[in-house]
């Protein structure tokens, strides 16, 4: 499987030296604070109460854990993703505002760990979206999840880590691997290609076959189907 | 104590036929019988043993015999002890019957095995998948699923082989072991 | 941007509407999902939906080696993993006629009831988040990391710890670590009236936990409820003393019951438990110094292991109930078929959908976080 | 008054609140990680959140009432400032009075509930009618403590009242001359501020943070700013009706965090009630406490 070439985007400087001053505000201010996901895709979500509680204090270097997906900026994959929970991770990282960012905690994100004869598991993260940064280890400690963030800070406030940008402008190859997975008929509920030119992030990788196939199926968009069993019809129109 | 419990069981299961029941501890009681005498068996066990805890539902998929293997483990508060009824059952079409109505827990066994194995229990109340419900293969523990070859079929993992390694193996060394070599992760025996 | 599935649901008229509690949801424990259909916020019809951790365990223990699983069983239960390498090596244990060494048994029990106090301070810490409190939380998991200190001052691994292998354990204690291990029962002991008075005798909570979530004695029992659950309800059954494994049938010590079934009662259990594994360590540390001999019993070479035929049910007391492993060896270097019967597995699908029932959604969470349910037992 | 003074007042009283307001929230913060044993966030963290929040490059709008519902939420609280008089200035306090004032309070809660309301998300649902719930439980005691503290006082204006207490020195705060009523009011600031036991619309184990489940960007950054308003809005009414306002900046802001911490320290000592105990609760102590304290001015 060919690799997509990642191109390092680093923001545009402004020209004008108040705006220079504003953009770097901001990036501090990114880059001091972080809203983490509160979703336990795996076992390495077990290190991380401690690295929030007393002992490590996560907030101390400004992260805090957040519900909802639109209030999150990092998604951590805790572990293992099984195909199950692999579509909901989509589901959940596209429905997030930009920037935001993924880390990939434990080894079975960067190559599947010891479950790579499993059929249930995911074996690599970055085949699905984009990954900022893998804290490896079975499972990393509070102290190795924290240095990791701490890179990401540092990361963010240089303005290296735009890997999000990197889903629009290849959201081909994302979509491609997520259709080998899942089926041709894979579709999520946000409609990406419209959000890449919202963005102005349409790149070579934007648009492809696998887009194709995603448009000659793709249904007027629905909310996910919640329902219970199959006492709840249809309603008679 | 064991002693008069194990009387006392043996003349309670001589009254199922084609029963053959092997004390393998002072807890532990194995009992084989056929598969249509296990219902009337759990009865008993149940209702004059108190032995009320089902405490799981194993399968065993026996490919070379074309048999599945269901083991009802039953546990009684009353005298400790457990009683493992083994039953076999012909692979196709790998039908039985729910034993929900005497025991609630066997509705989660039963629908897992179901999942895993293909069987169907007649008359269990919920035979929906639950843990697999975003699969469309075959029911994954029997034998014949390769799960390594589902896995190389429809994903990649990451070969690690950083150029320091290349390096290494170019100049004779490295970690590699020659594939006829390696006995455990690959082997297929 | 405009926000994507913006398009409203059709429904039937109905005053119920459907809401999926999980799996992303902070009143979950773990990757779990409860669909729940809700007239007001009263619970019509709850169906569990699992599998998000599903990794196949059993499937994999049949494709390794039987000491390549020892590393692969902890992930069964993520926080409370010891019982599952004991009760694995337990089986493979029994299946060769292994005799463990009685030091091995004693540093056994004594990881066992580590893991114990870990598991059921990281429970509390969740049960009191669910209704707020969040400081109960923040002090739990602090103190649960000095347990898991020791865990990696002896094992070397802080919570998958892979102690064990089949005929013993895989190292000797560390010089003083007896000592250490003391000082820190000590602390925790002492904080416990901290807890009380924070969480346990919290009237707020006492209000909102008593009559949540209740299942009488004939219910836990049909249902297959075991462990601090099936405590709860007032039965004193439990595998350590009932069935007795390892050294357990020389310790001394209680087992707590409350009568009333509900999410109060199971809290208390869980919280007098603590005392008493505080006493069971006291009494292995006690005894270790005289217990000498090895750790472990010598084992063929394990990668060339071909453990005898047979099967064999071993049964363990976990943190969250009975936990089973039912084992079958065709002869071969791998075993033929593992089957693992969480405890979580009644409790958190069948016990959970049925209470979760005419209950309201604030006490959903509370309720699953009281049965103390462990979403990767059941997924394995 | 000259127009342009006043201009300017009305400009600075709400950046000083938010101000001002950040840092009681950086306090809140502060005291939940001291009773919970650890350090805290850093000396600007409200700040930052803030900030980046309202630079996110995603903002998710479920339409225009959405867009209303939290501009009605910041700019009920920041008309609400310009009502509350600080030390120095006045603003428009003197022609408000403090119905005004309550009913200006009232309008975060309501743009909230027509905001939430255009989500369509259950969870939101949900906790916008606990939220609802909440505002008619502690409304009525804070109405009726409101009441007390305005008849003893003879007006309805915030100015006056302060001026009344701060005639005598310490003796005629309102909190000497009738504590009964200010132990009500405690509490109903505490529910008002919806905090722990009465944190019952945000309880994220329940409901998933409630109205604030579909806010992203901006409109969480909306929700942020208007926090730092709301506690400062809540402990400064409290200071005015009770400790005699402030006659300089400094006892004005030590006063108020200090009326402040009481409620938060409370606050992660405890879990939540559920609603109905909420409304039982609030309807029988303080109500009760505060008709004793009105029955002892009338």
């Amino acid at each position: 499987m060919n690799s997509i070439n990642k191109i390092p985007v680093i923001e545009e400087k402004r020209t004008n030296p108040l705006a220079r001053v504003f953009d770097e505000f901001v990036r501090f201010c990114r880059s001091r604070s972080l809203f983490i996901l509160h979703y336990c895709t795996g076992c390495g979500a077990i290190e991380l109460p401690p690295a929030m509680t007393s002992r490590f204090d996560m907030e101390r270097l400004g992260i805090q854990p957040m519900v909802s997906p639109r209030q999150a900026d990092i998604l951590l994959i805790t572990g293992y993703v099984s195909i199950k929970t692999l579509k909901r991770v989509i589901l959940t990282y596209e429905q997030m505002g930009s920037p935001k960012y993924v880390i990939g905690i434990c080894s079975c994100t960067v190559n599947g760990g010891m479950y790579w004869q499993s059929y249930a598991t995911a074996k690599k993260l970055d085949e699905y979206m984009p990954v900022d940064l893998y804290i490896a280890g079975c499972m990393p400690r509070p102290e190795a999840v924290l240095a990791g963030l701490q890179k990401l800070m540092d990361r963010i406030h240089s303005g290296e880590a735009n890997s999000w940008e990197d889903y629009f402008r290849n959201y081909d190859y994302y979509l491609g691997n997520q259709q080998k997975l899942f089926g041709e008929n894979w579709q999520t509920p946000t409609d990406i290609i419209t959000e890449a030119k919202h963005y102005d992030l349409i790149g070579e990788g934007t648009l492809g076959k696998h887009t194709q196939i995603l448009e000659q199926h793709q249904k007027p968009l629905e909310a996910l189907d919640m329902r219970l069993g199959h006492d709840l019809k249809e309603p008679t129109e | 104590m064991s002693q008069e419990l194990t009387h006392w069981l043996d003349d309670l299961l001589e009254e199922i036929e084609g029963i053959k029941v092997r004390r393998k501890s002072s807890r532990r009681v194995r009992a084989d019988v056929p598969a249509d005498a296990l219902p009337a068996l759990l009865e008993l066990l149940q209702g004059r043993a108190g032995y009320i805890h089902l405490s799981a539902i194993s399968c065993v998929d026996w490919i070379e015999d074309d048999e599945f293997e269901l083991v009802y483990h039953v546990w009684s508060y009353e005298s400790h002890s457990l009683v493992s009824a083994h039953i076999r059952i012909a692979r196709e079409p790998g039908v039985y019957l729910s034993v929900y109505d005497l025991y609630q827990p066997a509705g989660f066994f039963e629908r897992d095995i179901h999942e895993m194995y293909g069987i169907h229990f007649e008359g269990s109340p919920n035979m929906e998948k639950f843990i697999l419900t975003e699969w469309d293969g075959p029911p994954p523990m029997r034998k014949e699923f390769d799960s390594e070859a589902y896995v190389n079929e429809h994903l990649n993992w990451q070969e690690y082989n950083p150029p320091w390694l290349q390096e290494l193996i170019a100049e004779g060394g490295g970690v590699i072991i020659p594939p006829e070599e390696q006995r455990f992760s690959r082997k297929k025996d | 941007m405009r926000p994507e599935n913006y398009e409203a649901q059709r429904h039937p008229p109905s005053n119920e509407f459907e809401l999926n509690f999980g799996p992303n949801h902070p009143g979950i424990e773990g990757n779990y999902a409860l669909k729940v259909k809700l007239h007001g916020d009263v619970v019509v019809e709850a169906k569990a939906d699992g599998g998000y951790l599903h990794r196949g365990f059993e499937k994999l223990m049949e494709q390794r080696l039987w000491i390549q699983n020892i590393a692969l069983v902890p992930r069964i239960c993520v926080p409370d993993p010891s019982p599952m390498e004991v009760c694995y090596a337990m089986a493979v244990e029994e299946l060769c006629g292994l005799e463990v060494p009685q030091r091995a048994q004693w540093l056994r029990v004594m990881q066992l009831e580590l893991s114990r106090i870990a598991a059921h301070l990281f429970t509390f810490g969740g049960h009191a988040a669910t209704t707020g409190m969040y400081s109960t939380m923040y002090w739990g998991v602090a103190d649960r990391d000095l347990i898991l200190d020791l865990f990696e001052e002896f094992t070397g691994g802080r919570v998958y710890s892979i102690y064990n292998i089949p005929g013993g354990v895989r190292r000797e204690l560390p010089d003083g670590f007896l000592q250490r291990i003391s000082e820190t029962l000590d602390y925790i002991e002492s904080r416990l009236p901290d807890y009380d008075n924070l969480f346990f005798k919290n009237q707020v909570f006492v209000k909102r936990a008593k009559g949540t979530g209740v299942m009488s004695q004939e219910q836990a029992l049909a249902w297959g409820v075991t462990g601090p659950n099936l405590r709860a309800t007032g039965l004193a059954f439990d595998v350590r003393r009932d069935d007795p494994y390892l050294v357990y049938d020389q310790l001394d010590f209680e087992i707590p019951t409350e009568a009333h079934g509900d999410a109060w009662s199971r809290t208390l259990v869980r919280r007098l438990e603590l005392v008493e594994s505080i006493r069971i360590l006291r009494q292995v540390v006690a005894a270790l110094p005289d217990i000498a001999g090895p750790i472990r019993a010598p084992i063929p070479n394990p990668l060339a292991w071909n453990v005898p035929a047979g099967e064999v049910y071993t049964r363990v007391e976990s943190s969250k109930g009975e936990l089973c492993y039912f084992v079958v060896s065709d002869g071969g270097p791998k075993p033929y078929r593992v089957h693992v019967r969480g405890p979580s597995s009644m409790h958190a699908v069948q016990v959970l959908e049925k209470m979760s029932v005419g209950s309201r959604i604030e006490d959903i969470a509370q309720t699953m976080f009281s049965l103390d349910a462990c979403p990767p037992e059941v997924d394995r | 008054m000259a127009p342009m003074e006043l201009i300017i007042e009305l400009i600075l009283m709400p950046l000083v609140a938010f101000v001002v307001g950040m840092m009681m929230v950086l306090m809140m913060r502060r005291i939940a990680a001291k009773l919970q044993r650890r350090i805290g966030p850093p000396f600007f963290q409200p700040l930052y959140d803030i900030v980046k929040l309202h630079s996110k490059r995603t903002q998710v709008s479920h339409g225009l009432i959405h867009d209303i519902g939290i501009v009605m939420a910041m700019g009920g609280y920041i008309a609400a400032e310009t009502l509350l008089p600080v030390p120095g200035m006045t603003g428009i306090a003197e022609k408000g009075g403090i119905i005004t004032l309550l009913y200006l309070m009232m309008i975060p809660s309501l743009g909230l509930a027509l905001g939430v309301g255009q989500c369509a998300n259950p969870n939101g649902s949900i906790g916008i009618a606990r939220a609802l719930t909440a505002m008619l439980a502690y409304d009525i005691p804070l109405v009726i403590v409101i009441f007390g503290v305005a008849y003893a006082a003879g007006t309805t204006n915030l100015v006056d009242i302060i001026a009344v207490q701060q005639a005598g020195g310490f003796e005629t705060w309102g909190a000497v001359q009738m504590p009964v009523l200010a132990i009500a009011g405690l509490i109903a600031m505490h529910a008002s501020l919806g905090k722990q036991p009465f944190e019952i619309y945000i309880a994220p184990a329940e409901i998933a943070t409630g109205p604030m489940v579909e806010m992203s960007g901006k409109y969480l950054g909306g929700l942020f700013v208007m926090q730092c308003f709301q506690l400062y809005t809540t402990s400064v009414l409290y200071v005015s009706l009770f400790l005699g306002g402030g006659t300089t900046w400094f006892d004005f802001l030590l006063k108020s965090f200090l009326v402040l911490a009481i409620p938060v320290s409370i606050a992660y000592l405890f879990p939540r009630y559920r609603t109905e105990d909420l409304l039982r609760l609030m309807w029988k102590w303080p109500v009760m406490l505060g008709l004793i304290g009105v029955a002892f001015v009338l």
